[in-house]
């Protein structure tokens, strides 16, 4: 039987990999950010993990304005990372599950979520650079990759609750995938910060913590507030949580252990944290 | 147009006062927008240098769209339907980060705009960095 | 208060479209189909709707495997119909409703339904050749487009459950509208066939003559299959049923008045059909 | 590969026996779906037209998609991945109409399964026409 093993969460702020390539983790500026991954790179190595299933959200890479889905679930045996217009480094490919991507579409449909489904997909920074913190500088990426975008661009969003729901439909699907695979789950982006307008630079450390406090033991409490609150409470790009309240509903019912937590202001124009959650 | 009862809420207020990208923004700034998106391709942001001009009437930007382009103005960008998620590759083209972003915005100096950011953790309750 | 008027139901064969150019309408192999449409279009030029909300599946014209939606809804200003390959002339354009589409977006959206939003969509021939039977040989299309298109290509599909769903979702929404304008509703495509493979050719009248029966008193009665199930009974492409059920939904529980239906045996692989049903 | 629980019921059963297009298929397929879906563009068509070799190799069709293709056999198509929505504008180019296709399909003459279709009509419940 397939094993949901933990929930891998992080920001993924496009500077983070800028100081990965000036190789800045050390300095002042950055240090207290990089010092989250240790623990969680540890953790890794020894739990092994097979596939990852990750929820984040596309920056204009993949999606355009002219089909923006609310969910999109990929379902290719390669995704690529590309040039996304501002100098980061392309990084390396992604292999695919397709046949566990397919196993989720259908389940996924068959519970009313009305996804799109991506034969093709590029990934951008929001899967990168979690995997390359996690894996710095593997020589290919040592797991599997499903990629779960939830639009967080165009308004409406679909709502926390929505949201937690999906995570929860895909814990359903995972559970009932007959493979033997190690499977971890992650969320990226976040927390709070906002980019855009007079409000940029905003962040709120008040409610990132009453997230961080939540997600594990009592997710619901996340499901509050609709779309729109949440940007007003987090930031424009804050509300990036989406990604994260999809992955913790998706660690199912299982107890979970923090094994990291980490939170640190600013990280570019953001509120930055990782945590790491080992289901038992 | 008549009043949208989906807009007669709380959510519609915090959109309009964030604001937020929602069917008005994005209808408005589509042009913007697909102007912006193509340059994930190294080639259009070559276009785009070698000829503003030209580039900006190929994707058909509305008059108030192009003056923001050429004022390099990023709120009358965003006044113009522009979504920060395209304008960051614009913004790219003009050597422009989030924090420079953010210093145009909100009429601060960049190192002013830094301080505010580094400020924010003065506020994590109980010190909780972790 | 918008006025949802009545639902206009047809298939939409492509080779309707080639009897229309050659003038065929009279000849005996097309006079049984076209007989149905002189009471529609009487009916219509009465009735005078402002705006039709047109559920349809796209045919490789606008949607490829890369990214294909479950639910699209169309929130453009102007919908082109374009070449599909084999020789149906182009179309005149569609003038859209924007500020409604985006109205039905957000409902949708908060309604749970996880619908993929299109500011540019490409409209085939399951929308033209309802609109040519419609209004023939009309200068412009008198009336404004609400696309939205349903997944009868890629398994899985939705649900006919999850199809009249949507639809009552629509309707919700439409009541909901502001406006004054007339609105017309419209499913296309169907009824019985099949293109592909060994049964090519399949068609089952009692299929049809049950899901005609039960429409408008009953369309629960259509929710009882699974789309799979649908398949088997009306052939792989007669899930464009799938169309009609949550067109029906959009009727909502207004009393239905049947003005005109009509069914004929084949219209090129096809079992076809047209219904008029006219909401009190 | 492991068994797939949401296949081990009726709707998976059925997806086998008529057998329908889902991932199994789509994936299997979309090299030659990718290359029917680009037939909405005339110039492709004549492209194809023009140099059928070098035009399936462009789109990196499989042996078996290309033989299928060579052969004119749209069985082979389909047992390839291909879907008949995006096969039929192949078809198209190939001056076949969906009657040709299902004579081809069913192995019957043209006109066998025109009658065959018109036959259909015996089995409307009661004469049932409108
Ligand atoms: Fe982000
Ligand atoms: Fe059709």
């Amino acid at each position: 039987m397939a094993q949901i093993i933990g929930g891998y969460f992080t920001s993924h702020v496009p500077g983070i990999g800028g100081a990965i390539v000036r190789g800045d983790q050390d300095t002042p500026y950055w240090k207290p950010f990089f010092d989250g991954f240790p623990p969680i790179r540890e953790w890794l190595a020894e739990a092994k993990p097979d596939v990852a299933v990750v929820f984040s959200n596309d920056h204009g890479l993949n999606f355009f304005l002219d089909k923006m889905p609310t969910f999109a679930v990929g379902a290719a045996a390669t995704y690529d990372n590309a040039d996304e217009g501002w100098g980061l480094p392309v990084y390396k490919s992604f292999t695919g599950h397709p046949a566990l991507s397919w196993h989720l579409i259908d389940a996924l449909v068959r519970d009313e979520f009305d996804i799109t489904t991506c034969q093709q997909m590029l990934v951008d920074h929001a899967v990168s650079i979690p995997f390359e913190l996690a894996w710095p500088g593997a020589e290919s990426w040592p797991i599997k990759l499903i990629p779960i975008a939830i639009n967080t661009v165009q308004y409406p969003l679909p709502s926390p609750k929505r949201c937690l729901a999906l995570g929860r439909a895909v814990n359903r699907a995972l559970q009932s995938w007959g493979g033997t695979e190690r499977i971890l789950v992650c969320g990226t982006g976040g927390l709070s910060h906002q980019l855009d307008g007079p409000r940029a630079g905003f962040m709120n450390p008040e409610y990132d913590m009453f997230c961080l406090d939540n997600l594990a033991a009592d997710p619901e409490a996340l499901t509050g507030h609709s779309a729109e609150q949440v940007a007003e409470l987090a930031g424009t790009q804050g509300v990036e949580i989406l990604n994260w309240i999809a992955a913790r509903g998706a660690l199912g019912d299982l107890p979970l252990t923090q094994i990291s937590r980490n939170y640190h202001i600013p990280i570019s124009n953001t509120a930055a944290a990782s945590l790491l959650l080992e289901a038992a | 147009m008549t009043p949208d009862p989906c807009y007669a809420d709380e959510s519609a207020a915090i959109r309009r006062t964030i604001p937020l990208f929602d069917g008005h923004r994005a209808a408005r700034g589509y042009a913007l927008n697909a102007m912006c998106f193509s340059f994930n391709d190294a080639a259009n942001r070559a276009a785009f240098r070698a000829d503003e001009d030209a580039y900006c009437a190929r994707f058909a930007l509305t008059e108030q769209q192009r003056k923001a382009v050429a004022d390099r103005d990023v709120l009358a960008m965003l006044e113009a339907g522009g979504n920060v998620y395209y304008l960051a590759k614009l913004a790219g083209i003009l050597g422009l980060g989030v924090q420079d972003l953010g210093a145009l915005q909100t009429g601060m100096s960049l190192d002013a705009f830094k301080a505010m950011l580094t400020a924010w953790a003065e506020k994590i309750p109980n010190g909780k960095h972790a």
